[in-house]
């Protein structure tokens, strides 16, 4: 049945997350201002607050949203309080995923308990994986992976513990030579080269990996499949397969980011005695309540993209096309309404007195990672089109 | 819990819908926009779906069944995306008789709701818009004093659908500066009644000018008689109701313009291989997306009686400006195929600029 | 030097380009209900008025503008009272354009003086030329050119004496066998088959063609160069020339109308009380009247990109570029300014009370004919990214 | 007549500001941003082009040449193109001294004109902005009272460029409801200086909050003197230049992201030849050129003393809107390139979207 209430633990569950996000955002400028410094894995105030994503799974009832739909959510709450900051540093990343994905179960085992990053994109390639240069060669005498690259952007690559790469084993056979390959920290010939400088999340972990003849054992191979399979299938769609939940997922945490705007710029209007109201028409309206307005029907509409694609995967239905449709809508929405905010409010929008314009800078990622706009467009075109990949380049 | 889920029994309404539609509404929409004519026969036919009569009680001789705003907003969708003219047409009665259903008082549900229970189309119709520039709901001029225990209205009215042919008007007029309702009788003395004004879009829907000079209504007429009736909750349910024929119009554009571009040759190949124009049709299914779970939300609202004006409003505000986008949009994809009327890209845009104007037409 | 002010004899003639204007828009709506009828060559009040064009070069000084932008703001003062009624109906059409581009001087001399109209689109083929299906084939016997093909979008194509047609007379050479041939009408084998039934310029008269062995005389070849020239040069050269005076042209043309929008739309904001005021900020300035700012900086901005275009042209300098900036950007332009114009108003926008509504239809097809949108874009970016048509698709 | 031709000196001037901002601002714009600082040397530097004292009259030492505000949009297009941050901070100085120049009574031009004709950067600075949530120039709260023969001055005024070291202040505040300008040396009783407010973007542009706790002035301190000012004139200026500042920035973005497009490789070819990149560089052209023929309109009106408020007000919220977009798509060009700070386009976006809300930083 149609709802879009939320359930009592929901509610509990997003009331939780919204007190530990006020917490974060208390630190929100300090490491803004001060990007070489990293968050500490527990704030101070993390002793008082019991972390609500830990209660997740717990006192759930039929009312309830689904685990997928309800992640989205905290993901929201959270980055409502800021991108990087949390009352206490959730183990795990992208790799995580990519490895819960596509690893053996005695993968899983193994390195369940890691904070794997993921590292996709080089320096020479950004939105097209299939050009991966990062080599993966073996060494049948000792029963090593040797793998050779470089890889930019990677997310939590600083803390991770481990990391898991995309390399190809066969540059001829394009997407179908690359392999997943987890690398643990410290391996001689992996090095950390240093942390991006970025426009926004800067308190966030972005780093650059170097691999010179690192050398991993024969059974790092995530999935352990050796075997180089057909065009568009086999490592690569496993891998892809992690991307069915990031894509909404990204787009939750920017919506979080854009939410937090809109609900500053809605107290300043207040504040400065400029009401909004629902129901009346464009002549009753000022300037900067219409303009208001129209970003929140955005944000609205961009918020329900996520929640139909997660949705979706909560019930164990296909969401690939509405994965794009939720990344795509979302990382234009961010962009729209953390600007439109800023030009509401003026002056006081662009001064780091307030948040606001870290928020414009923050959420500006979410339509470059996980695959930009275009390429979001690209993959709901093709769906749409019944177009394969030679058909719309 | 949020959820998108459709019921078995709304699947198969669903289902009957769309094809209705695509059998009796998409065939004739383009001869009846060129007549600026639906004949009383599709009326009738459309009638027999029972879209107002089946959620009327029992008691009036309705169907009885519970009226579902998210069920309604499913079949308005459907029908829309046959063609949006004859979707309205066929759900102006709904509009009123569920304001009856909804807020009136037990004697106007006795007098009124038989009237729609019969084998044919009856129309009856809300009176909201009026004909001056920047007209906005929140502003009514149509003004509604007391005179001991009678109301006298007077002011203009537009673009009231069906009113060349309505047995009552539901007349929204600004009453001591609140908003309020009155069922109105066509025959009621001071009412001119002028059919036939001539738009931009959705020409095949008579709609009406009425003139009130004073016209004189027992306070029995005021929706909910003594009780009296909310406004803005009948306001609510026609702004949910628009964003959901809006989506129709907006899937019908996207779903013309897919097979086409596939089709279309130039220099050498597809122009839906070119990015601009792939990128284009992407976009358009993403905001047909975005804008129908805005007015699913809307309806999902309504249908659990909680406060709609906040969702209704911003479900049919984004979809009047993408519908807009997407049918402007649609004629670009076609070309000088989409300036011509041989493709019906044409006539959903002027329907969706003029839909994005309007209230009051349809309801949830 | 710099300036944007109008010189003594300017003011002069679009003062009377608005006179006539003012007349022409009483006939506006008749002819947009009637589409049957053809509005008349004269109207009745042409008797009383002396036509501004015909004083066009008349008296100018070195303060007024150069002929090119002169005729950019006719244009658009035209188009400000009707698309298609004029107080006296010019002769000369399109093809005229494509006669005194590339026509010898014994063309130029003998058909100057009819109304020929322009075919270049096919049902096949919208906006890519090299695609022209109708051809042209010699029959040495009789010296004549034998024509073949459909045309449609023809604009004055039923009231046109004559037509100037591209066939080719080369399939296998692409655009190098294009060539243009002068038709007259009455013409054995030239039938123009309809009217198109359009959603605006209703009044307006775009035929469909039809050449059925239609036989001309050799010498009808404009240009009399009977050769097939190389890759993108000669015959379509010679033809695309005529489309760097026409793309500014059809810029005012939609502007003119978009300016009637504006207009309106302005005086019923006064009516309402509703206060257009520059110099202020967003804060101070009602919703409807910051809709309008934005419409009205739109406008300028476009109207200008067409001043541009057509300035270089007086100064005999390349402006390719420059003309696609102005179609392209009054294209956008101008449909953003009517739908704008009617959101403003609300349902009174819509009524076919008023102009307002048809203007929106009037002015759609100047982002379609000559080239759409997309197709200005093509030419902008290969000029911009110095790439040829292989390079950019 | 219309014209968009230069003058041979003003081609010449062009030219040079076009060298000197690759050679002396783009070099050094990225480590002035990430320290939040400029040089002295820069300043003094940019100084010796005498952007400001050339056009000062010879009887207070300047050049004696006619003020050009299209020769001056000419050069702070140039200088922004450069960096649009160093272009405000070594034009700053011309705004306070235009004012003077233009709208200055004799005596304030004996006085204060001087002080900018000397070799080194003097600074004296505008204060227009107020740190109010919505400032609109047209709702200024900072008031001056006439009290006997002098006037008082109470309110806070904010983004006030290179206020640390500005020797003078013109205040524009708001006397009996009306806009009007004062003159307040830095040094005033009351006038409390906070140097290096942190923002956005123009980072390594100084800027401070004025706190002015009922300062007194002289009526000879009021602009004009008794004759009095025209402030709606002075914001023109101001605006006009802003325009053609973010013109400048707009044109940056597209010649950066030109070269980038057709180098960096994607799906085996460069993505310049992905019409959606191709495409979105040819209407950052279009609208640079849009929005340049919008700022010349505006320097011409002001050039030969129209009234150029509506033109200036066009010119600076196109520009505004457009530039913010080009940089904001030059981000989306570069993918994630865009996001890191070893490219300028970052830099670009924040001071386009800080552009995009300042008034009365720069002048014609």
């Amino acid at each position: 049945m149609i709802d879009f209430r939320l359930g009592p633990n929901d509610e509990k569950l997003l009331q939780a997350t919204r007190e530990e996000a006020l917490v974060a955002r208390k630190y929100a400028r300090y490491y803004d201002e001060n990007e070489h410094e990293f968050p500490p894995d527990e704030l101070p105030e993390a002793t008082d607050l019991q972390p609500a994503l830990a209660r997740m799974n717990i006192g759930r009832t039929a009312e309830d949203s689904s685990i997928p739909v309800l992640g989205m959510l905290i993901s929201m709450g959270q980055t409502w309080g800021d991108y990087s900051v949390r009352l206490r540093r959730q183990k795990g990343g992208l790799g995580n995923a990519a490895l819960q994905a596509s690893g053996t179960p005695e993968q899983k085992q193994r390195w369940g308990g890691e904070t794997l990053a993921m590292a996709i994109t080089e320096p020479g390639c950004g939105s097209d994986p299939s050009k991966v240069q990062c080599s993966a060669v073996l060494d049948e005498k000792t029963n090593e992976w040797v793998i050779n690259g470089e890889k930019i952007f990677v997310t939590t690559g600083c803390r991770a513990t481990g990391v898991v790469v995309w390399a190809t084993v066969d540059k001829r056979a394009g997407r179908a030579g690359i392999k997943s390959f987890l690398i643990p920290k410290g391996t001689p010939g992996f090095v950390v080269a240093h942390k991006e400088k970025k426009l926004g999340i800067r308190a966030d972990d972005t780093a650059a990996y170097v691999f010179q003849d690192c050398r991993i054992p024969r059974d790092h191979l995530l999935g352990g499949d050796e075997k180089v399979a057909k065009q568009g299938s086999g490592g690569f769609r496993g891998v892809m397969k992690t991307f069915n939940m990031t894509r909404p997922a990204v787009a939750a945490i920017g919506l979080g980011i854009a939410e937090a705007a809109l609900d500053f710029t809605r107290g300043e209007l207040e504040k400065a005695g400029v009401l909004v109201e629902y129901g009346g028409g464009l002549a009753g309206t000022s300037a900067p309540a219409a303009k208001f307005l129209q970003l929140e029907a955005l944000f609205e509409a961009s918020k329900l993209t996520v929640m139909r694609a997660a949705w979706l995967a909560g019930e164990g239905k296909p969401n690939n096309m509405e994965s794009s449709v939720s990344k795509a809508h979302a990382g234009s929405a961010v962009r729209a309404i953390t600007q439109g905010c800023i030009e509401i409010l003026g002056p006081m929008g662009i001064s780091r007195d307030h948040l606001l314009e870290k928020w414009l800078r923050d959420c500006r990622i979410t339509d470059i990672y996980e695959g930009t706009g275009q390429i979001q467009r690209l993959i709901m075109a093709r769906e749409l089109l019944g177009y394969g990949r030679d058909e719309l380049k | 819990m949020i959820s998108f889920g459709l019921t078995e029994e709304q699947e198969v309404v669903r289902e009957a819908m769309r094809d209705f539609a695509a059998q009796q509404l998409r065939p004739i929409a383009r001869e009846c926009d060129e007549a600026s004519k639906i004949s009383d026969a599709f009326l009738d036919q459309a009638w027999e779906l029972g879209l107002t009569s089946t959620q009327l009680p029992e008691s009036v001789g309705g169907g009885g069944e519970a009226r579902s705003p998210i069920t309604n907003a499913l079949v308005l969708e459907e029908l829309a995306h046959g063609d949006a003219t004859l979707a309205i047409a066929a759900v102006v009665p709904s509009l009123f008789a569920n304001s009856i259903v909804d807020q009136g008082s037990e004697a106007q549900k006795q007098e009124l709701l038989p009237l729609f229970c019969g084998p044919k189309y009856h129309a009856a119709s809300l009176a909201v818009i009026e004909p001056s520039p920047l007209f906005d709901a929140g502003q009514l001029r149509t003004q509604a004093e007391s005179k001991g225990d009678r109301f006298v209205l007077s002011g203009v009215k537009s673009f009231v659908p069906m009113g060349g042919r309505a047995s009552h008007f539901l007349v929204i007029a600004s009453r001591d500066g609140a908003p309020d309702a009155f069922v109105v009788p066509r025959d009621a003395e001071g009412l001119t009644i002028t059919a036939g004004e001539k738009n931009l879009g959705l020409r095949a829907l008579e709609t009406s000018t009425l003139e009130l000079a004073r016209v004189e209504v027992p306070a029995s007429a005021r929706l909910g008689g003594a009780a009296g009736c909310n406004v803005r909750r009948l306001l609510d349910g026609s702004r949910a109701a628009l964003a959901s024929v809006m989506v129709g119009l907006s899937r019908a554009v996207l779903e013309y313009c897919v097979p086409y571009a596939k089709e279309r040759e130039a220099f050498d190949e597809a122009i839906a291989r070119k990015q601009a124009i792939a990128f284009c049709l992407a976009e358009m299914h993403m905001e047909v997306e975005a804008s129908r779970w805005l007015a699913w939300k809307a309806a999902s609202e309504l249908e659990r009686g909680l406060d709609a004006t906040r969702s209704a409003h911003l479900a049919r505000s984004y979809a009047a400006e993408k519908s807009l986008w997407i049918a402007d949009n649609g004629i670009q994809v076609l070309g000088g195929h989409g300036f011509i009327r041989e493709h019906p890209v044409e006539m959903w845009f002027r329907n969706a600029r003029t839909l994005g104007v309007l209230e009051g037409t349809v309801a949830l």
